[in-house]
């Protein structure tokens, strides 16, 4: 057992944390998987590396999940706190509900307890970017209108409406989201091509200036269908034109410049 | 129209005969086939519920109202709540909208000839039930005692107004309406209380009577206990479930409580057989 | 029914007639290393034969994503109804299904003729064609052999190919419709015996698949399930569930269904398209009342729908074994390990 | 100007703000401007309350151009909403043109209560680039397809 998780198995065995989320091996050696710690046994089988990929914050929302009282540990990734930062940013959880834990390289464990610390601790590792992404955006602003709109018409007629990029998103957290609005039905509830694209369009606006880019939603599609570059295209959009600060409180759509430009309006 | 292949979800197409504004958001449409031969092979029981059409808006479940001892009609009762309710609501006589049905199992009315019978109904609850009374009143020789306990939140939410009177009137039918409290009227000259405390406080026997129970879910599970202390048996206490559904025959997978389907085995289930699913309902 | 010998290089030439014979063909197709059933124009859009399984299974060739029931037709106060004619529906042949995709068909007809007939399906199902071919590997997901199938298993196939290491594929046609396929290219077959549990070409289609021990039983299943409703089990496997429809989208046998409208002005059309029962919406009443309240209560209906209502309905279960569930889910539901533990509670 | 061009008339819709672009086109009417007639107004409170999604829908119900049109900066009548509004679009028009849409058939202009003649102008220029365009059959074409499982559609 490694030291970290001696560690966890303490906290819960005297009660500084309820329950903490963090992950365990998946069903192949190649990949891990959320996992619930109610008591300190479960707390061997936590693991944290390169294969840690989910965004464990998306629970951190779900009432249902969660016990009443007591604190809620998670043992996080960066992308994980990125998102539990613009959670309470948003007013969505409590700054002292959760206790967000880090893991360094030689196993350390670091305590996150605030909203001022995960600053700090995110700012200290800024996670690359992804090589992968960038190009493929770059390889879709190179084609001709004619050709983007064929690819992602084409891309986007194969979406089922699972919903698993809602589901995986953090920040989908919509008690009721507007594809579950009938009056109006603002998007066909089917699987087609239109509503599938209306469907995307809606979930990427609604992440204007929120997404952390943690490309769960990528990664939850069961159908591979790469729906991560259009939050980071967006994310790209709103960097160039506002600048790579966001407001501390609201998001960037809830708020204006004066200076904002208008080349295209007449 | 030509009916290429037996296509379960295909209406028929009614017309809007008479709307009637039961209580504040509640309506009753009776609707007639618009294809004399399709009401000519059109036979439902009491109990069964069907799929009703606002065409642009979709689907809605309700029972059939009206006893199907008055033929060439059926009717509908709801509240105007959801997207499909409200276009149900925005048609006028004469206007065209579909119905499907009629599914799902029936009240065992021949079984309780001889009988007493003792309805509890809350709210918009009277409808499935207006259509057994109807049906035992149209046959009213054949059945013992008829009690009906009708309440409503307010009284403008009593729905039915014409008939509760009628009924009243009737010396073979003992009527109890009542509203909750702060519900009623200065001229209200039924019973204050909830429905439970009221069937508590009149007290039927239960002597070789059926209880039939249609409501709130709260209503109906403060009536179960009153019933037993009453000394209805678990087989003499019948109601009705509302799960959710699209298809209503048993394969769309939304109204199943346990393995029963409520669209195909039910809607009508006694207490007994509650007992033995487990409460997805 | 006949069993013929391909070549295995013929089998391209085969596939170029029922393309040709003006057959929609489905098939498995790598896009970006992933591969799924689309429609294809020339065999060589096909993926090569070495992937366990495509992501979405066989079962859109007759129950679509979304599919019209009927359209209205509003005039005045009158409605007029029209329905797709079945004449209209594609014929269709997928191509290169595996033998629990065609075990589906078995569940999904059942779900869909138990009490009520369900004729638009029925329709697409009549003009179906299934060309499935035995599995030659299993990965960590797959888990027919438990639920009653088998990597070489016929049933619900019209034909079932079978590659023999000899170079050429055995060729079981198991239904007329079949039949008719094979008959668009009779030069390409020879006829051969028939596979006799003792006969010499058995044992070389037993060769040629997949091996995979059975992990437990439907029957064990079945059993503990009945006593299992208020286990403490559906929480704790579900806990990590999202609540998302990747699982039921991509499962041969899932085939509950929404019914919607698409009204344009004064026609429009009523859409049939696919439902998931881990959606919280699914049965929530218009009130908000929801008779399964949480993901657990929904993990729940969907594993005792398939292993125990449907088993006791239906005389059908609502599982192949082809493990779609646990590679789409996004956070590693794996499907054969949560039966396996409630096999051995 | 080739013939089918010529034949083609445009479909376009506006999108305007009560205050400012709804009553500068009131005033067109009221000073007897001629202007093309391929627009129908849809008037909200401010341009502010303009949902994305009613442009798509826009296209979607068979509109070829579209005319987004508010109350110049600092002339909103709730202060901000023009603003808000102009932000908002930033970030719509980048999305769409990586999705392809084409995003020269969705026109912005700020037009006062008092350029009457501005509002003719800008729709007759609409109509004539829209016109240039072409109909926008690529979208209306997904937007009438449900599955390729009919041979209706194929």
């Amino acid at each position: 057992m490694n030291n970290w998780n001696k560690q966890i198995a303490d906290m819960l065995a005297d009660g500084t944390v309820a329950l903490v989320i963090g992950y365990e091996e998946g069903s192949t050696p190649q990949k891990t998987r959320p996992l619930f710690c109610h008591d300190a046994v479960a707390a061997e089988r936590l693991v944290m590396d390169g294969r840690c990929t989910h965004n464990l914050a998306v629970y951190l929302t779900k009432k249902e999940l969660l016990p009443a009282e007591g604190r809620i540990g998670v043992v996080a990734t960066v992308n994980v706190l990125k998102s539990a930062l613009q959670l309470m940013q948003e007013n969505q959880i409590p700054e002292g509900r959760f206790l967000l834990m880090a893991v360094g390289p030689e196993g350390k464990l670091t305590e996150l307890p605030d909203a001022e610390s995960l600053r700090q601790y995110i700012a200290a590792h800024p996670l690359p970017d992804n090589p992968e992404v960038a190009a493929l955006i770059e390889k879709i602003d190179a084609m001709s209108r004619e050709e983007r709109w064929a690819y992602w018409q084409e891309c986007l007629s194969k979406c089922v409406k699972c919903y698993a990029c809602r589901a995986a998103c953090p920040l989908c957290y919509c008690t009721r989201c507007i594809v579950e609005d009938n009056r109006p039905q603002w998007i066909l509830p089917w699987a087609s091509t239109l509503p599938n694209i209306e469907w995307q369009i809606n979930r990427v606006m609604h992440m204007a200036g929120r997404c952390t880019g943690c490309g769960a939603c990528y990664a939850a599609c069961p159908l591979h269908l790469p729906i991560h570059l259009l939050t980071k295209k967006l994310t790209q959009e709103i960097n160039r034109e506002f600048g790579t600060e966001r407001p501390a409180k609201g998001n960037v759509l809830s708020t204006f410049s004066p200076d904002d430009k208008e080349n295209f309006i007449h | 129209m030509d009916r290429l292949i037996d296509n379960p979800y295909l209406p028929y197409v009614m017309t809007v005969e008479r709307i009637t504004q039961e209580a504040p958001g509640v309506k009753t449409l009776r609707l007639r086939f618009k294809n004399p031969e399709e009401a000519e092979n059109f036979q439902f029981r009491a109990g069964q519920f069907a799929e009703y059409s606002a065409f642009g808006e979709g689907e809605c479940t309700f029972c059939i109202a009206s006893p199907p001892t008055r033929k060439g009609y059926v009717e509908c009762t709801f509240r105007q709540a959801g997207r499909v309710t409200s276009g149900l609501s925005r048609l006028e006589e004469g206007q065209e909208m579909g119905f499907r049905g009629p599914f799902g199992n029936t009240f065992p009315i021949e079984e309780w000839k001889g009988k007493n019978l003792l309805f509890v109904a809350g709210g918009i609850a009277l409808p499935p039930m207006r259509c057994v009374i109807w049906n035992v009143l149209d046959r009213r020789k054949e059945f013992g005692n008829v009690t009906i306990i009708y309440g409503a939140k307010s009284v403008a939410d009593l729905v039915y107004k014409d008939e509760l009177k009628e009924w009243d009137e009737r010396p073979d039918v003992q009527l109890y309406t009542t509203v909750d409290p702060g519900g009623e009227t200065p001229d209200w000259k039924g019973k204050v209380g909830f429905t439970p405390a009221v069937l508590e406080q009149v007290a039927p026997s239960a002597e070789n009577t059926v209880a039939i129970v249609c409501g709130p879910p709260v209503m109906i599970k403060f009536s179960f206990p009153v019933l037993e202390k009453l000394g209805f048996r678990d087989d003499a206490i019948f109601t009705t479930l509302e799960n959710r559904m699209k298809c209503g025959i048993g394969k769309c997978g939304r109204c199943n409580v346990g393995k029963l389907y409520v669209c195909k085995d039910g809607p009508v289930f006694t207490k007994a057989q509650l007992n033995g699913l487990p409460p997805e309902y | 029914m006949k069993n013929y010998q391909i070549k295995h290089s013929d089998l391209d030439g085969w596939l170029e007639k029922i393309i040709a014979a003006g057959r929609r063909v489905i098939a498995p197709v790598t896009e970006e290393g992933h591969t799924d059933f689309r429609p294809i124009h020339s065999p060589a859009e096909v993926a090569a034969d070495d992937q366990v399984q495509t992501i979405q299974s066989a079962k859109q060739a007759a129950f679509p994503k979304a599919e019209t029931l009927f359209s209205y037709r509003k005039e005045g106060t009158a409605v007029s109804l029209d329905q797709p004619a079945p004449e209209s529906y594609l014929q269709t042949v997928v191509w290169r299904a595996r033998p629990c995709d065609a075990a589906g068909f078995t569940p999904l007809s059942a779900i869909f003729n138990w009490d009520y007939k369900d004729n638009l399906y029925n329709a697409r199902l009549a003009r179906t064609t299934l060309v499935a071919f035995s599995c030659q590997q299993a990965d960590a997901y797959c888990f027919c052999t438990s639920v009653g199938g088998g990597p070489g298993e016929k049933k619900g196939c019209d034909i079932l190919v079978t590659k023999l290491p000899s170079g050429k594929a055995l060729v079981e046609v198991c239904t007329e419709k079949g039949e008719a396929l094979a008959a668009l290219a009779p030069g390409l077959f020879s006829e051969a015996n028939a596979v006799a549990d003792d006969s010499p070409l058995f044992a070389e289609k037993q060769s040629a698949l997949a091996q995979l021990p059975a992990r437990f039983s439907k029957e064990d299943i079945r059993r503990h399930l009945a006593e299992a409703f208020d286990s403490p089990v559906w929480r704790e496997q579900s806990e990590r569930c999202l609540g998302c429809g990747a699982c039921a989208f991509v499962c041969p046998t899932c085939a509950c269904f929404d019914i919607q409208e698409d009204p344009h002005g004064s026609h429009g059309r009523r859409i049939r398209c696919w439902d998931s029962c881990a959606f919280a919406l699914f049965t929530q009443h218009t009130s908000g009342h929801n008779p399964r309240p949480s993901q657990a209560t929904r993990w729940r209906q969907r594993i005792l729908h398939k292993f125990s209502y449907m088993p006791e309905r239906l005389d059908a279960t609502g599982c192949t074994g082809c493990g779609r569930c646990s590679r789409a889910c996004p956070v590693d539901m794996n499907l054969l390990e949560h039966l396996t533990s409630i096999a051995q509670k | 100007m080739d013939e089918n061009k010529a034949a083609f008339e445009p479909r376009i819709i506006a999108f305007v703000c009560n205050w400012c672009t709804y009553a500068g086109a009131d005033l067109t009417g009221t000073s007897r401007i001629k202007y093309a007639t391929n627009v129908e107004i849809v008037r909200f409170p401010c341009t502010g309350r303009i949902d994305f999604m009613l442009l798509l829908k826009a296209f979607a119900a068979g509109a070829d151009g579209i005319i987004v049109s508010g109350c110049h900066p600092n002339d909103c009548h709730y202060t901000s909403g023009n603003f808000h509004a102009r932000r908002r679009w930033i970030v719509f028009r980048g999305l769409l043109d990586f999705l392809g849409i084409d995003v020269r058939r969705i026109h912005y202009y700020w037009v006062s209560a008092a350029e009457g003649a501005k509002w003719a102008e800008v729709v007759n220029q609409t109509v004539a680039e829209i016109r240039e365009l072409g109909p926008y059959t690529e979208y209306k074409k997904v937007a009438n397809y449900i599955e390729e499982t009919e041979a209706a559609h194929e």
